[in-house]
């Protein structure tokens, strides 16, 4: 792990962020731990087996939500109708889930068991769900094993919009060297609520995140795996109105990252908030038994505040991301929390302020695969002049250890990349990663210099505007829009009905069974 | 006439790359030249060939384009009104239209880019220029990202907008177009389109191209409140003049 | 029939980029484009526009190209006799020549880059492909940098060359063309031209070049001593074998 | 200036290096003092005020110091032959070259004054000159006080063929933002034993390097800075069978540096080393004086041999260009001693070697002015890829405080630069520059770390190599060939036959002239 303490920072201030960010989200969480959301419990379902669309494509986790939601009382969680449903009819899950989807068996009208008899109906359909995950998570553990781990992981998109063409493009990137493929989603699908099914051809600027698209995906990179005796990881979006649905589904379909943020489909989708805080927590959790590492989405800040102005609440959202994944039982090898190269590099000594940055990220977070972003706001069309800047960055990734390199591509400013654009980035940074490979042990920052200073300015700033959130709640710094200068009201945004308080007697076997699995690791 | 020029007057020289679907080597290397040969120049120089995965490579092509363009006759379609200052524009409305001016903005269907429809519209603005809530006698609605062209109209409707503003960033299979035709197929729909002065804008837009898809003007990069400020005011003074 | 490929088949994507002697803006964009244009893009997009100096811009473009080429119809003109190692070479020197073979090596004219002809003829070669020098049944003389061609040709005359290697470097202005070509013409002249197997390499030589300026071969980047040999050794066979 | 230890080198060692070098130095230049060489008389000519060629286009110089070879004695200097015929014939300067250029005068055949004679003659003469390299130098001074000095400079070259071109070209790179221009020669002008006449606009890889053409661009570049603010210097070559003529025209024309190294002739060009070692303390004296910075040629080593390798070749000869530099009275700060970012960039931390090399040049040279080249060698026809190298390099050039900043550019594998690579490379340059800038006093390195242990190691290997030296002559180290792989034969190579022995009362008041501007410096 990378302990050390080359930027003098103050550990004591470190510690008081961190009591900051724990008192932050234990507020957040006493809200959460009252309520569920339609897409958790449609997450519940799909762990329990139930898939499937109906002739409208209407997936059946939506049918029999939105059933109970109508007729039931959701808010004594999705799991007693199933388990009446599957006890009065005597089907089997699949026979069920046709049935619901062909509108000729409804989830309504039986008699409701109680806990004990529900969570025994459901048990052997959760059993069979989790031990595909675990042995996924074996899977993927005897994989790395067999073919190493590597540092920083190369880690590229693809975006063509349509599954095999991504394939394609997936595979070449790998050959050229990637570890990691992100398959970016079509633009909108994060606000649909409800996931798309099947292997699909049509997206924009991204291709919809189904599970059978995850599934022809991980087979094709499992081959390359294979062929190129090394594990290449496959990631997608367990963000947006379906959240835990994705992070079902990926666990399910071994993926190994998650772009998973608390507070992202806040500021960024105009979600409403309290339906994803109750959210990324059912997520977070799954995420963590399934040992799938979670991305987080600082980055973002920097796309639309200033860089140099605002790094100090890309600190502050770690702390409070790093807490709330903390709380959802995720260890920190597992929290891939993000940050960005995003000054203007026409600023002077701009370099200095990113790898103080990027340093102290890599300090207050030692164990934490840090998911480093490239610079995007500041690219432009003159492909050669981003090239230098995107060197840059690959620089200061090995300059600070980071672990998790998102490469930049030359046409950020252009267009999503072609095959070729991922090619020169993948050789650009193979290069950088080589000729630098020891450099992050060789450089120390000279005591009381710009580097040093930089980041106890930004640490000091950040502990600040973490006591002011701890103050007040996290529901009232959002709506004051303290990050990335959105300002969101509690109420307001997208998604905010799906948000269910929970009965006296609301009963989830799947988080149960989450839970039992944490205790064992 | 002029051509392209690398270190002497007319010589033409130009870059190129590009990838293609076959294996790099001597074959590939000749498709690429045939590729450039297509292009008009007549003895292309692949300077770098490189495999990418199987059966795919890249090309790094120069040459000498053999024609040229006389500047003279490239005539540009640009707005063409002056632009002016924002007091320039402050005054002119009070001297020429006596009332507030109403502008709705958004970026409209699925695109969530929003930095650059705030450059334009917020208080702050963006690389040192105001933005349009800054300027007296101007009513800024900025709708934000995502945002439904029917929501768009009826906001506009409601707020009895001068103005539309619509940003498009992503252009990926031309999402934009179906994006921004629509938009003014809608306002045909409903009797509006004359009612209003209808502009957009965004990184790959130009004004040629919003004129060809029936808007009134169109603003790319390097342009900011002001362009749009004095295009929208003295198109509102022309055609109150002729109304 | 295959296509420039961005990231789908057939989008037919390319990128270029040049310079005008045209100042930056609008205008130089359109002449730009118009330039792409004349290059068969039909919808080219200027994404880049900057100055450089007064009354010079600099353009990066991206285009479709609505053409491809049919790879099936492509003929590469490359050397043709199949490439062997150094044992291989060496035993068939041994077999069907039974003599030493004699090359003589220079860049010549003023061009004064060696590390291509040595790569291919000093005894450590090349990225791991040893040199002529090293080859049994070979002597190579290898003349060094800035040789003018007539003192080339009295080396080769005087040690009895059956390979002549010549390598060029400076391109500018086509200074090695007139260059190559003199040495042809020389040899002629001396009445040398067919006693020789005459070969030329270097970092923008092509076969295809080389036969047109009247060599037997030609040899580019990543092409090694090996590659020499085999052909000539080939060759020489060849020639033996018809006379 | 940049006196640190950040290598922990040994001190001592540096010390027994430079007095090696001395050793060597101090070997070659007891013959340096027994001999002059006919382009030192043809300089000695220049310096009195003859220009001018006759119908063949050969230069008047050429021809006085042909006809006194030839018919008298050179080994007295030609100082005495010009003085006697301008005695005899009564005529002036000018009259007396248009004679010789045209036959109808003679230098042979006037009776020889005596020394002081003839330096009486002479001194109007040679004062003329040498008020005009004073006047330059000053002017020099004025514009960089006045408009200000940057570090590092951001030097780029021209290399069109045609001077006019060359203007523009130059102008533009200026503009962009260009500190220094270099005007490279027409490939073969080194070799030429005279140096070509007027304005030319017919080379190939270059320009000629002509005393008109000198003046051509000076005269745009003093219009450039005036426009600019900023003070753009001006480069050629003193180096090849010409080099003190070239010293001597760059003095009166106010060039600002000059490609002037001890060797490079003798080891690229294959031109004598006698006569290279006679010709460059000729040119390096009259340099000292004209405030010219030189720059030396050791990154030219690493383009035939390989850089990982024969780092330690480079040290040794910076330190000898430097003890060769001290004795032509040339001091440190006008020292542009050269060295190169040339190691493969796919070598497992080859930039950490690259730094360490830079570093050390840094420490061991504080006050010189070093000239770093960029990668050549490595660089491809992948011209994106090439950008990254460049950018890489830019990197260590401000991590290691170098002060003159050749530029990369990105078509180095494929063609002399296009207007738009200049650009290119100045815009990266300068955005590095910018986003970098007080990096180098930010960096401390890893006591006993991998650039620590380099330095040191080249260092060793380099006093090996200066101690091997010493014991023989450099003479006979430069026929084993021990740099760049290069074997050169002491009576071979060219122009070894215009190497003359002094006679016992050889005269050269422009020589006398320089001693005694430097004894007032
Ligand atoms: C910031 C950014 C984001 C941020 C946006 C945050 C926000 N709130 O806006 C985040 C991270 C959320 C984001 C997400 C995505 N992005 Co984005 N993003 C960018 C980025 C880096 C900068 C864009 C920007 O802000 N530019 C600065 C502004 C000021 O410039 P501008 O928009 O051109 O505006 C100027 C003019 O055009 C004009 N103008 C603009 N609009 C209007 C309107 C009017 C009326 C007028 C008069 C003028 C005007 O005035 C402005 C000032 O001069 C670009 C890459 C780049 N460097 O350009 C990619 C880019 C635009 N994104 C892209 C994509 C594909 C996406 C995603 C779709 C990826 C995905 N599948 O997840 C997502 C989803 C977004 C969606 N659904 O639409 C692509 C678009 C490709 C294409 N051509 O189709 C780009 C080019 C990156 C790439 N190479 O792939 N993105
Ligand atoms: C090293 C180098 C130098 C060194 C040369 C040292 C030496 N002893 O060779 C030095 C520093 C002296 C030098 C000087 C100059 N150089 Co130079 N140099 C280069 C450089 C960096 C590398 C060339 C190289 O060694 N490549 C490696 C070898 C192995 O590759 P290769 O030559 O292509 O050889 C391979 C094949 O082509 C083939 N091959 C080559 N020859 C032959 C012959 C035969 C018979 C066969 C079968 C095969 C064969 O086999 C080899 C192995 O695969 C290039 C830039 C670059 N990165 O390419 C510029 C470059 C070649 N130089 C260039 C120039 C202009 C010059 C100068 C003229 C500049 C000047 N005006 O001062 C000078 C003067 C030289 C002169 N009079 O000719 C230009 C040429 C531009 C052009 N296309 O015309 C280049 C491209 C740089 C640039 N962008 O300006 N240079
Ligand atoms: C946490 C997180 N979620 C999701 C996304 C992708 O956006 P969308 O919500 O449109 O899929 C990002 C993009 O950077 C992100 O950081
Ligand atoms: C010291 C020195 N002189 C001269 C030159 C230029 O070469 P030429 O001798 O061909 O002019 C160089 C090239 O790098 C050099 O370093």
């Amino acid at each position: 792990m990378h302990r050390m303490n080359k930027l003098d920072l103050d550990q004591a201030r470190i510690a008081e962020c961190r009591g900051y960010a724990a008192r932050i989200a234990g507020g957040v969480q006493s809200y959460i731990d009252r309520h569920t959301t339609v897409t958790v419990e449609r997450s519940v379902l799909r762990l329990c087996g139930v898939d499937g669309v109906d002739r409208f494509d209407v997936p059946v986790p939506n049918l029999m939500v939105d059933e109970v939601r109508r007729g039931g009382d959701l808010s004594r969680g999705i799991s007693v109708y199933l388990a009446a449903a599957l006890k009065a009819t005597g089907l089997s899950l699949d026979a069920l889930s046709a049935g619901v989807a062909d509108g000729s068996v409804s989830l309504l009208g039986h008699p409701l068991p109680d806990a004990d008899e529900a969570r025994a109906i459901l048990k052997p359909l959760l059993d069979a769900s989790f031990e595909r995950i675990r042995k996924n998570r074996a899977d993927r553990e005897n994989y790395l094993d067999r073919f190493g781990r590597r540092e920083p992981e190369i880690y590229v998109i693809v975006a063509t919009g349509n599954i095999h063409e991504d394939v394609v493009q997936a595979q070449a990137a790998a050959d050229a060297g990637a570890d990691v493929i992100a398959v970016i989603r079509s633009t909108g699908q994060s606000l649909l609520d409800y996931v798309p099914y099947g292997a699909t051809t049509e997206g924009f600027g991204g291709t919809y995140a189904t599970q059978e698209n995850f599934r022809i995906m991980r087979r094709a990179l499992d081959e390359t795996s294979e062929r190129l005796g090394r594990y290449v990881k496959l990631v997608n979006y367990a963000s947006g109105l379906c959240m835990p649905e994705i992070a079902a589904m990926g666990a399910l379909e071994r993926l190994d990252m998650m772009l998973n943020d608390s507070m992202y489909g806040i500021i960024f989708r105009d979600i409403n908030m309290r339906r994803t805080f109750v959210d990324q927590y059912f997520s977070r959790s799954l995420n963590a038994v399934a040992g799938i590492t979670i991305n987080t989405g600082e980055d973002n800040y920097l796309t639309t505040a200033d860089a140099v102005e605002n790094a100090h609440t890309v600190l502050a959202s770690q702390f409070i991301n790093e807490a709330f994944a903390l709380t959802a039982g995720l260890p920190a090898r597992q929290m891939g929390l993000g940050h960005a190269f995003e000054i203007d590099p026409m600023v002077e000594n701009g370099f200095l302020y990113e790898i103080a940055q990027a340093q102290m990220a890599r300090e207050i977070f030692p164990e934490a695969p840090l998911k480093y972003m490239p610079p995007t706001k500041h690219s432009t069309g003159n492909i050669f002049h981003t090239q230098a800047q995107d060197t840059l960055f690959n620089t200061a990734v090995m300059m600070t250890g980071q672990s998790i390199h998102l490469l930049a591509m030359m046409t950020e400013a252009i267009h999503t990349p072609f095959l070729s654009d991922r090619h020169l980035a993948i050789k650009n940074a193979r290069m950088v990663q080589t000729t630098m490979r020891g450099i992050a042990d060789e450089i120390q920052f000279t005591p009381g210099g710009i580097v040093q200073q930089r980041a106890q300015h930004v640490l000091s700033r950040a502990e600040e505007l973490l006591s002011a959130i701890a103050q007040g709640s996290l529901f009232e710094a959002l709506e004051q829009g303290v990050f990335a200068d959105v300002k969101r009201a509690q109420d307001g945004g997208k998604g905010a009905e799906g948000v269910v308080e929970k009965h006296a007697e609301y009963l989830n076997p799947a988080m149960e069974k989450i839970e039992e699995v944490r205790q064992h690791d | 006439m002029i051509k392209p020029y690398g270190d002497t007057m007319g010589d033409g020289k130009v870059q190129l790359s590009f990838s293609l679907p076959v294996a790099a080597g001597a074959h590939g290397i000749e498709c690429a030249r045939e590729i450039a040969r297509q292009m008009g120049l007549p003895d292309p120089a692949v300077v770098d060939c490189e495999p990418m995965g199987e059966g795919f490579s890249h090309y790094v092509v120069y040459g000498m384009v053999p024609y040229g363009v006389d500047p003279a006759t490239i005539r540009v379609r640009d707005v063409e009104t002056p632009v002016m200052s924002m007091e320039e524009i402050e005054q002119l409305i009070e001297d020429k239209l006596g009332r507030d001016i109403v502008f709705v903005g958004a970026s409209t269907g699925s695109d969530a880019h929003t930095v650059g429809i705030d450059a334009i519209m917020n208080m702050k603005g963006f690389a040192g220029h105001y933005g349009l809530e800054r300027y007296k006698h101007i009513k800024a609605y900025n709708m934000g990202s995502q945002v439904p062209n029917e929501a768009f109209i009826k906001k506009a409707r409601e707020v009895n907008a001068d103005v539309l503003l619509v940003s498009q960033t992503v252009t990926q299979k031309d999402v934009h177009l179906h994006n921004l035709v629509e938009l003014v197929e809608l306002l045909e729909a409903e009797k509006m389109r004359d009612q209003v002065i209808l502009v957009c804008g965004g990184a790959r837009i130009t004004h040629e191209l919003a004129k060809e898809l029936g808007y009134d003007a169109g603003f790319g990069p390097k342009k900011y409140a002001e362009d749009v400020a004095s295009f929208t005011v003295q198109e509102l003074i022309r055609r109150k003049e002729q109304a």
